[in-house]
């Protein structure tokens, strides 16, 4: 049985990666599960320098689900490089370090500042909800974002995937101006931008006000998504959201994801990667399919 | 490595010790290895709840392998509602034990204060059991007479209670009790809201006294890895490399000086 | 204690109705509720003819809400005038009957028809994602929404409430485009188009392929929504999606809603409408407030 | 008016009649009124699932205020497998009962086939009770030798059975079963698979005898107000005004002519 994919060149050993803030640098997880059986590790977003984030209360619960104001909290470039790359190279596993910032410059330093890197691909966050300069911007205009896109590419190393946010009318439209602006792959989705009020208090549950919802509640809008993406460009789609077990990561590929990234369900359980890719082995198995690439788009009218 | 995970523990008994407040023993893996001031997080059996609930552990029975957690039922069709629907021999997910605990070993022949208010009271019983001083006094602050954990605490320290209603000890918080019983001690550890270990906090300070306090936030991951549970420190943080300690993590006890609240 | 809402000149008794397309015209659910209780009833899309809508499966369910894909089956507005309307009469509660059309002329038409009823309010439905020419298009298109709304206010003898579709880039966009055409009340949201797949067939969920979703799973979205369309414009906004109990209504009022719709939960609960209403007087007792209105934007930042 | 509601009933009784296939006795007030070929909607205790499941009625006690359901656990973590973990006494969220049911009267005094298939043979057991007529046929279909239900329908009437393996019974499918055995009838009551039914349609067409057939489809309301699970029908249906009819609350029993299946 083959389960590697092949996400613009690179060759991941099964499809299975964690969504990007979930997962922290996988110093965390490693108490859990063996790293090098994960597909890629997806780094929290990083910047040019640190962050501090917003204030707390950063997440709250909804049903089905969670609302996350991180602010893209992160130790900048510098020690990520010094730290968090040396410590994930030390497992078999392809490394998407995920890139946030404030401007086209902000973006550009720090993929420029990978390129000396021993990391395998670059996911470009333009569609953070949580900060008022967190690359929104450029995920809700195509045209932004197709601009973010080429100016990224001219200093990128390495494939660039361009992180795409669900907060917009057309999401086909948006994963077509990022591969007209060169992107290798395009990831979907980011968190739905959401607000819960404390009725006690009268104030917003978040200190932030608004927060990205993420899980399982939030999954059917990811596969449609990842659907109309896939139908809209030639890229190879990283589809996520609300991923929670093997079943909703089969679905994702059968709506046209050539591998998937799981976030939130990790803080549910936090051997879920491991178990998805093994029920996605057994569906292969159950249903005497050779090639988990078979999967990719394969679900029929 | 990639040794823990999330564990099904086995809930033994289960009983409320006061309105709203349950104690409930679980057989869990976590209680080998389990510190006084560490915590479980504990999901319940609900698909439309996801995140953990973080529950301190208030007793560790490590010959039967059990944890003890105290708490509160914070209302209706709430997690903890759901737990507290738990009957002995039902199945309850945990990952633990989780977080730093209490540094025991600065109270080697001290005095200290082991300090407690509302539902930061239970974890400073395990607290009372392990730490080993010149002389223990635990202080409780409490909202009435529903003084849960009251015999046990009497029977591991010189127990000092405070109530906000005035029905039992000191009519007040655990700092009026420490004034009205005129003690004083060389370093505390305390428990509770933010407001009590605020105040608890600038008390040590001006008596220039080692404090250690455990805090309090929303929790996504439990393990460091999401970032949503930070308190700001005073210095730059090692790990975030910004002013800000996990408290899953990092904490939730910190020294009181290292952290803003 | 004053429980009454005014909405664009109609005063309701309280601010409790129906999401249009759960509650049928009334009749199954008299069964189950005192109609005369609720502040209005809202009814299912009507056109000018009746419509057959889409093939099954047109529901199924997902982690905190459901998705469907009725595709606007209805009885034509002739039937509905002749029955519908006489059977909500003869309750002592607001009539708003939801309008759908595939056109401009199709909208309007059945807007005219309806000025010789005796309905209180008319909500035009620009938001419906599951029939091809349902509406979305004038509801994800600022430009679009404002022309559909002048021409159905020419028509109007009753006050139009614009009913949005979350599935934009910009809810306040949307909310001012609205406004700008003449509107006399928004409504928000409808369902976000998910899409759900059987992995064991390898076919869509539903027969529409695509499908909206509701219930608890999209609330947090929904009052973000709500909060934005309430900033950006002066008119009243009827807020909906995931209200399942008292305390979402609440958190939907603060988040500046004059009015709330319940939907999905009343297919888990029949009679939840009822003590969404008790809760609310409960909470206002509690909080020693004297009238609804009073919970209307009172969030605190 | 406003009499109904989601009703609070109490599971007496669990227990596994064969792989995957339960029998629950529900106390309910929903027994008082229930006839055979109604339904309930039943509802987990699970936040994260919304939807009723509709389950057939197998059995009425009025007597002591119950009734029977008959399910299979249709998959791991689903609905149905909740229901399968309840226990006597644990509480069960319904409401019903639910649809027209079968309208025993056309039966009297005729020769007739019920009919079930799979899942679909469960409400075939109240309706061989209720049903009085000549003669009375039960053509049972099963997958396998796991024919549940079996000794009931004994009690109740002749029993055919087939079963797809051929393990007992007609090896097939039940109309297989009623050719091998040179049956005949001229009223049919069936309920099973969309497939089975299309067949019966067909044979009842072909003979000209009446035809009742109970379908199935996903629900959101179960109560005639969401328009989700319609059928086609042939005539257009006087209440939706177009050609299609409300399995929930204008069925699930339908003439087999009525409908395009
Ligand atoms: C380190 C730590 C130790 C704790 N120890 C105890 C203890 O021993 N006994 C006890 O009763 N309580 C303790 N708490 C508080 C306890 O975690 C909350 O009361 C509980 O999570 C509330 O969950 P719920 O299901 O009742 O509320 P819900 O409102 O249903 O919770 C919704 C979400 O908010 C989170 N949440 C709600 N209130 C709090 C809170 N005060 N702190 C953190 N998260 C919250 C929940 O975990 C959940 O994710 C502790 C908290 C922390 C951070
Ligand atoms: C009128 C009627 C009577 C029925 N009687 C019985 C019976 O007596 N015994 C029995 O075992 N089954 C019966 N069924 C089928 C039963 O409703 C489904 O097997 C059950 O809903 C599946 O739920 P789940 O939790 O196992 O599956 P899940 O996959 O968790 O269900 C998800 C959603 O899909 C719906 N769904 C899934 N499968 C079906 C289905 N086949 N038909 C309708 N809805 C479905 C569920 O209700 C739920 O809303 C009946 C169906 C209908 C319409
Ligand atoms: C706590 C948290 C932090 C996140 N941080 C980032 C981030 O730094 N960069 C990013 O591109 N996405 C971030 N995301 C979004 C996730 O990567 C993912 O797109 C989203 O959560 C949907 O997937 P899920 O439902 O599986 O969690 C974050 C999500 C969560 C819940
Ligand atoms: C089964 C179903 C049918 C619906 N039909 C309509 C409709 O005819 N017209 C309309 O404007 N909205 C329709 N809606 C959308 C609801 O009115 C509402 O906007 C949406 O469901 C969100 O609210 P909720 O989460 O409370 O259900 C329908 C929703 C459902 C679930
Ligand atoms: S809860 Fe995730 S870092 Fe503390
Ligand atoms: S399930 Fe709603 S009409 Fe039948």
């Amino acid at each position: 049985m083959n389960m590697t994919v092949n996400i613009a060149g690179v060759e991941w050993k099964n499809p299975v990666t964690v969504a990007s803030g979930t997962f922290g640098s996988g110093a965390e997880y490693a108490d859990f599960v063996d790293i090098s059986r994960l597909g890629a590790v997806t780094t929290k977003g990083v910047a040019s320098v640190p962050w501090q984030g917003n204030q707390t209360p950063r997440v709250a619960e909804t049903c089905g689900g969670m609302m996350n104001a991180i602010g893209l909290q992160n130790p900048g470039i510098e020690l990520f490089c010094q730290r968090d790359i040396p410590f994930l190279r030390k497992y078999d596993t392809k490394i998407i370090v995920n890139v946030c910032g404030r401007s086209e410059e902000d973006y550009c330093e720090v993929v420029e500042r990978l390129g000396n890197e021993d990391v395998d691909m670059l996911e470009i966050n333009i569609s953070c909800p949580n900060v008022k300069e967190g690359g929104i911007a450029f995920g809700q205009n195509p045209k932004a974002a197709q601009d973010i896109t080429r100016a990224v590419k001219k200093y990128a190393k390495q494939p660039v995937i361009m992180k795409l946010s669900p907060n917009v009318t057309d999401i086909g439209e948006m994963a077509k101006a990022v591969e007209a602006g060169g992107a290798d792959a395009v990831s979907l989705i980011n968190t739905l931008t959401g607000m819960k009020i404390d009725i006690r208090r009268r104030t917003f549950a978040l200190a932030n006000q608004t927060g990205g919802v993420s899980g399982p509640a939030i999954h059917p809008i990811a596969v449609r998504m990842v659907y109309q993406a896939a139908q809209a460009v030639k890229l190879p789609v990283i589809g996520m959201g609300g991923i929670a077990c093997a079943e909703d990561a089969i679905e994702m590929m059968l709506a046209g994801a050539s591998a998937v990234s799981v976030g939130t369900a990790n803080f549910h359980n936090p051997t879920v990667t491991l178990e998805i890719i093994e029920g996605i082995e057994a569906y292969l198995k159950e249903n005497h399919m050779e090639d988990v690439k078979d999967l990719v788009g394969a679900v029929q009218a | 490595m990639a040794k823990m995970k999330k564990e099904i523990g086995k809930v033994v008994s289960q009983e409320s010790i006061a309105d709203g407040i349950f104690s409930m023993w679980i057989e869990t893996e976590a209680a080998k290895c389990a510190r006084c001031g560490q915590f479980l997080s504990m999901y319940t059996n609900d698909s439309g709840r996801l995140l953990p609930r973080p529950i301190s552990i208030c007793e560790i029975d490590k010959e039967n392998g059990r944890l003890r957690v105290v708490y509160r039922v914070t209302g209706e069709n709430t997690g903890t509602e759901q737990f507290s629907r738990m009957k002995a021999g039902d199945k309850i997910s945990v990952i633990g034990p989780l977080g730093n605990g209490f540094p025991v070993e600065e109270a080697k022949g001290k005095k200290v204060f082991l300090m407690g208010g509302g539902i930061g009271v239970p974890p400073i019983l395990e607290l009372a059991k392990e730490i080993e001083c010149e002389k223990k006094q635990i202080v409780a602050g409490y909202r009435d007479a529903q003084t849960f954990l009251k015999k046990e605490f009497e029977q591991n320290g010189e127990l000092y209670i405070s109530t906000e209603d005035g029905s039992v000890g000191t009519k007040g918080n655990v700092l009026d009790a420490i004034r009205e019983n005129g003690l004083s001690a060389d370093v505390i550890y305390a428990c509770g809201p933010t407001p009590m270990l605020r105040a608890i906090k600038e008390y040590a300070a001006e008596k220039k006294i080692v404090c250690y306090i455990s805090l309090e936030e929303r929790m996504a991951c439990g393990i460091g890895a999401c970032l949503g549970c930070v308190c700001r420190t005073s210095q730059r943080d090692h790990h975030t490399n910004v002013h800000n300690a996990r408290i899953c993590k990092d904490g939730p006890v910190f020294l009181a000086t290292e952290v803003e609240i």
